[in-house]
């Protein structure tokens, strides 16, 4: 297995890349070797190496020169740092898991001091996430992010003296869709008005690729979508975790601290492929996919309703390589249907 | 380990109401004591693996190692684990976390500062990883006598003349130990009263700790408050620490989910910052610890 | 087993009585033996019945003289006979189940002239469930009903000559919520107006217990909730399944012959429990809690969030008595906490 | 059976591909040729119980009846019923559905109408049903002579060896049949050749229909059309009946879920009004069947 995977997996850019073949993609300006990466929160490129050090230190170094994913996101990061919600966090439901971690980061300062070096040191493209609790702090960030991009080598959106752009290796996703944050986000995107400001304020300030991650907990996500898409969105990610709860199995009280938590994994899946499909079938811009996706038949749901790109998020906590896999077995999926990617991307519509 | 591996049940033995799982894994890399692995029993109806603390563990080969492991069927994924048979394979990532870093730096601190002596206090199944320090003590004891500790005492608290079946694992160890040249000893109490008069690890506890002792200890969250209790008691000078559980989804620092509030209001992730932490850091100096890390309640 | 069950069976309104004790409990002015009841369209009665019937015709008897639930709750009837969506209708899914059964019935008129008079001759309270697609026929259906009642032995809704009126047996449930029915319905209850509407056109022809079933797939239930309530519902039920898709593993096209379908099972629990939860701390009239109930544990989860009754769906598919032994471990949960239903009722939010 | 009943296992057998699991049902009372039970292996982590044909079942007694149902492993609910073990167990309820009744209609037709020969038409798993049609077709011939069919043709197809490898199971029956005095035979046929040259069960069927026969069929959906399309090309006298698989979730009428649209446009339920269809209820008069019970491909 391992002997399989070391086989398989590719350099990243710019080696000689033994990455799944045939499934090379594009989400606007970034080029992708394969559909597959992570979605934000779920994976910590750093803390899992940091991690595998722990058990073996070359494990860690091939994890961090060979990420399992074609693009990584990492998690939201806010104007303020935040400690997130009280413990307990999680809790295992049947076929998911509710989480209510609550945004906790270091704020955009740290992170463009600490994080965002070692991102861009990635041998992948990167697409930062982003939350806040008014229109006001999502451009905040993103103005942050773009200074501290134009200054980096290669920086500026133009590209000049030889250099690559970070326009090609650097994507925004606004996280508009958070149920564990009491007040902003997920109000923010339940409501296509405010949706639409939202991304026309980051707009002006962000040239690179620019994605609205949506909230499945509304009666109609379509205007919603077709507002962000109008108001400039290069992409469009479905689905953020639908709100839930649980209790404790003694006391009867709410089991997480912070009462209310997001639901993931396979059990959403149906109502997130709904909501891709939709949206699909309504706007004209680019969809990553998410919402449960554990196994390759679950990718080519996604796909065929119309995803792009697919995201994996809890499922990758039982098994960090889970992405890579998947993508690895897409390839022989297609090869087995004898179909190209770009065939399979909304089939299900036709 | 490189690697998320799927390892093989070798054999799974019913201790009293626990079940002693011991598997093959390929690329086991040693453990260090109190640290714990992600399993997950293949074709599981659980979504996410659990942690459980290594156990005991066997030279790591090119065939890779025999790792065992304590578990108390307690939920959905415990009983998955409990009712493999041979053959049958487990998901397995580790070892993972901050195990007990007292049991090296003890060995030397015998001399200076500390009594050098050691107590493991163990509830319920948070007796599982004091094999794996037994076992860490006798290999040091052996390679560099000088450095273990004066005295080592194990302490048990059980619920149930069932639980307390588990005691007779760590006797063989506790035994070799004394020979290696080690004063060794085991002592366990039964809430029931299987084991002699009722009562709970704590009353051990008091009998035996005192200033300069270090104290390693795993159990339900409130037999280690009471044990932080009995330690503050005895004196500034005992150094405890605790094993602490939480529910994780990733184990590897990923996912934010196993957090505890410190006692100085930080969080701190078990599966990273932990399993062990000071009995500082935990409860901090108050001699009523309010800093109650979520209703888990762990191990007993 | 069956002897246990037996055992415990009581024979229903007015015999001597074996059901679960302590669960006695009231749905506006209907007495229930215990608060666990079947969800509309998961549990036919007379063919669960019929079907045992073929494997033992003493097993179907008894069944009929002494149903499951502690009232019954049938199929949703509409003005006109529909045949329902073409098949396939269901699809198992990660911890649940997709349905897109579409409402078939015999409408109203057959629904009076044969279903209605063998319902009534149950020994169990029965709340008849209504859909339709407009206001109109809301009011249609329930009128008919009313008509029928009051014809009936003992009808009208006053009590008179010492005959016990239809009211203390029969509710209506307005089923605003399917995501199965191309128009009406869901759309209905997805719109706070359109809810007061219809309930409170319902309510003019309708003497009796009034609940109103609330679709989930919305941006918020409160407004939709008090809208009912303050239209003059009796009580709500909580809640309907949430809209999803499935797509042939091999031809990657939906799967469900309507395309679209209705997500339910334990996969959605921590869902319709968060609807409870809501619901209740905001709205002041007893809720029908359902979505994923499988286990006692799921019963208490439900009453604790604030349900006053609780309703078994796609768990009673694999087992017909689940409602009867829920109640039966439900006395024995609550023996064991020392605690009466109506302590349990509600005690997350305290 | 009273109720739905904790089935325990008795033996489990790899037969090819598929796996031929007794069970022992109390309870149990006797299944009609053709009818099925809701089965779901306990701990299964699939959420439905799924439809399987009464394969065989032994004479019910106070401590119940074995029963036993031939298995293909082609997805979650199937893979943990083929994995279980003695001593496991299994929910059932059942029998349920509509039999073969023409297995009890034909007895006499035989003297009278049809030609009085029976033929069964299995292809893959739909096979399954045809043991207890042989059992029952058997317990007659010996009770009642006269009422037997004049013949029994089993014609069976399978997609390759390890499929065909059930034929094995049938034998006895077949042999059994003729020494109680009905000629019967056995036919079968492999796609990949392994039994001779390749093909499908219509080409046996062709060979074997006649005006008058009964044909009685179980497997995919295209092969029930196929077997249609024959069994019309040899005459309209030919009394053909299919058992039709579904997606269920009660398999007791509740959810109108399995239903399948007839030729007439009406919609019948595969657990209630069928299993089993007469040929011209699910495919009308039209030579060219249109009337597909959706994307469900069975038993094959
Ligand atoms: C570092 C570490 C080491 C450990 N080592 C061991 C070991 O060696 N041996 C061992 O047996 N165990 C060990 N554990 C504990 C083990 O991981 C848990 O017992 C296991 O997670 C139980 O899983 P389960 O699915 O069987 O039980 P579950 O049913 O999932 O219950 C697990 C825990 O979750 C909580 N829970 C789940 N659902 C609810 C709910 N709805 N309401 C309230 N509470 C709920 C309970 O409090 C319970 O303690 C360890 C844990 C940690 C963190
Ligand atoms: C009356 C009756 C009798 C039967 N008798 C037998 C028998 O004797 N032996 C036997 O082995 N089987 C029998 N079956 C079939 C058996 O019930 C099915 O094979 C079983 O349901 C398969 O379940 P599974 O979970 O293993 O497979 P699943 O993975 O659930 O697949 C089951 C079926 O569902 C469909 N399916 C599931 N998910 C999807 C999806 N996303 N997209 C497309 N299709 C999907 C597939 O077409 C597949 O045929 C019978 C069925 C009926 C109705
Ligand atoms: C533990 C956890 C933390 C998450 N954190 C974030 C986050 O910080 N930002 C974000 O946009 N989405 C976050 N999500 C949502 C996921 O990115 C994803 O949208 C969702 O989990 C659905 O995918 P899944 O079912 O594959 O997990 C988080 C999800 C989980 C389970
Ligand atoms: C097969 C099926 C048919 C249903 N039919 C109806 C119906 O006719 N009327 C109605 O109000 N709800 C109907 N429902 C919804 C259920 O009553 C219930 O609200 C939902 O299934 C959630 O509960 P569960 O998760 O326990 O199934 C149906 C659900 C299923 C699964
Ligand atoms: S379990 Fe995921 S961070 Fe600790
Ligand atoms: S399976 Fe439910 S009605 Fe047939």
């Amino acid at each position: 297995m391992n002997e399989e995977r070391e086989a398989r997996v590719g350099g990243g850019e710019g080696t000689s890349g033994r990455a799944p073949r045939g499934l090379a993609t594009r989400l606007g300006p970034i080029a992708l070797a394969h559909p597959i990466i992570n979605a934000s929160g779920t994976f910590d490129l750093f803390e899992v190496a940091a991690s595998l050090a722990g058990v073996d230190e070359a494990a860690a170094t091939a994890f961090l020169a060979d990420p399992p994913v074609a693009a990584y996101v990492p998690k939201t990061v806010t104007p303020l740092p935040r400690t997130g919600n009280p413990p307990p966090r999680i809790l295992e439901t049947a076929g998911g898991m509710l989480n209510s971690i609550g945004l906790p980061n270091g704020g955009i300062e740290t992170f463009v001091a600490r994080e965002l070096p070692r991102l861009l040191s990635l041998p992948r493209p990167i697409i930062l996430n982003i939350g806040g609790f008014s229109r006001q702090d999502y451009v905040e960030v993103a103005a942050a992010l773009r200074v501290a991009l134009d200054g980096t080598r290669g920086g500026g959106p133009d590209e000049t003296a030889g250099e690559v752009s970070w326009l090609s290796r650097v994507g925004l996703e606004l996280n508009i869709s958070c149920p564990n944050v009491h007040s902003g986000c997920i109000s923010i995107g339940s409501d296509p008005d405010e949706t639409a400001a939202v991304v026309s304020a980051v707009r002006e300030v962000w040239p690179g690729l620019l994605l609205a991650k949506l909230t499945p907990n509304v009666t109609d996500i379509v205007p919603i979508a077709r507002a962000a898409a109008d108001a400039g969105a290069d992409g469009l990610s479905l689905v953020n975790t639908f709100k839930g709860l649980a209790l404790d199995r003694l006391s009867l009280k709410p089991f997480l601290g912070a009462v209310t938590g997001g639901l993931s994994g396979p059990a959403i899946k149906p109502l997130a492929l709904r909501f891709v499909y939709e949206v699909s079938a309504a706007v004209d811009v680019p969809l990553v996919g998410m919402g449960g996706v554990d196994s390759v038949q679950d990718v080519l749901d996604f796909l065929a309703c119309g995803a792009s790109v697919v995201a994996v998020g809890a499922s990758g906590f039982r098994d960090p390589w889970k992405p890579h896999t998947l993508a690895v077995e897409l390839e022989a999926a297609l090869e087995a249907r004898s179909m190209t990617l770009a065939e399979v991307i909304g089939m299900a519509h036709r | 380990m490189k690697d998320r591996s799927l390892a093989t049940v070798l054999c799974s033995t019913q201790v009293g109401s626990m079940v002693l799982v011991r598997v093959r894994v390929s690329g086991w890399r040693p453990a260090r004591p109190g640290q714990f692995a992600m399993l997950q029993a293949e074709g599981s109806s659980c979504f996410l693996p659990r942690a459980f603390s290594v156990h005991s563990q066997g030279e790591a080969t090119p065939d890779g190692a025999e790792v065992s492991f304590l578990i108390a069927p307690i939920g959905a994924a415990t009983h998955d684990l409990a009712t493999l048979s041979p053959g049958d394979r487990v998901w397995t990532l580790g070892p993972l976390g901050r195990g007990f870093g007292a049991v090296d730096d003890m060995r030397r601190s015998g001399g200076r500062a500390g009594s050098g002596r050691l107590l493991l206090v163990g509830g319920g199944v948070g007796v599982a990883p004091f094999l794996l320090v037994l076992e860490s003590l006798l290999q040091r004891a052996i390679a560099r006598p000088e450095d273990a500790p004066t005295q080592v005492s194990v302490l048990f608290g059980f619920r149930d003349a069932a639980q307390a079946e588990s005691l007779a694992l760590f006797v063989p160890a506790v035994d070799a130990l004394c020979a290696a040249g080690v004063p060794a000893g085991l002592e366990a109490i039964c809430e029931d009263g299987s084991l002699g008069r009722p009562g709970l690890v704590t009353e051990l506890l008091t009998e035996s700790v005192r200033v300069g002792d270090t104290v390693l200890a795993c159990g339900a969250h409130a037999m280690c408050e009471a044990v932080w209790r009995v330690c503050r008691q005895a004196g500034d000078d005992v150094d405890v620490w605790f094993s602490l559980e939480a529910g994780m989804a990733c184990g590897i620092g990923s996912c934010l989910g196993c957090v505890m509030t410190m006692a100085d209001g930080s969080m701190a992730r078990v599966c990273r910052e932990g399993p062990v932490f000071a009995g500082r850091d935990v409860f901090g100096e108050s001699r009523h610890p309010c800093a109650a890390p979520g209703p888990h309640g762990g191990g007993s």
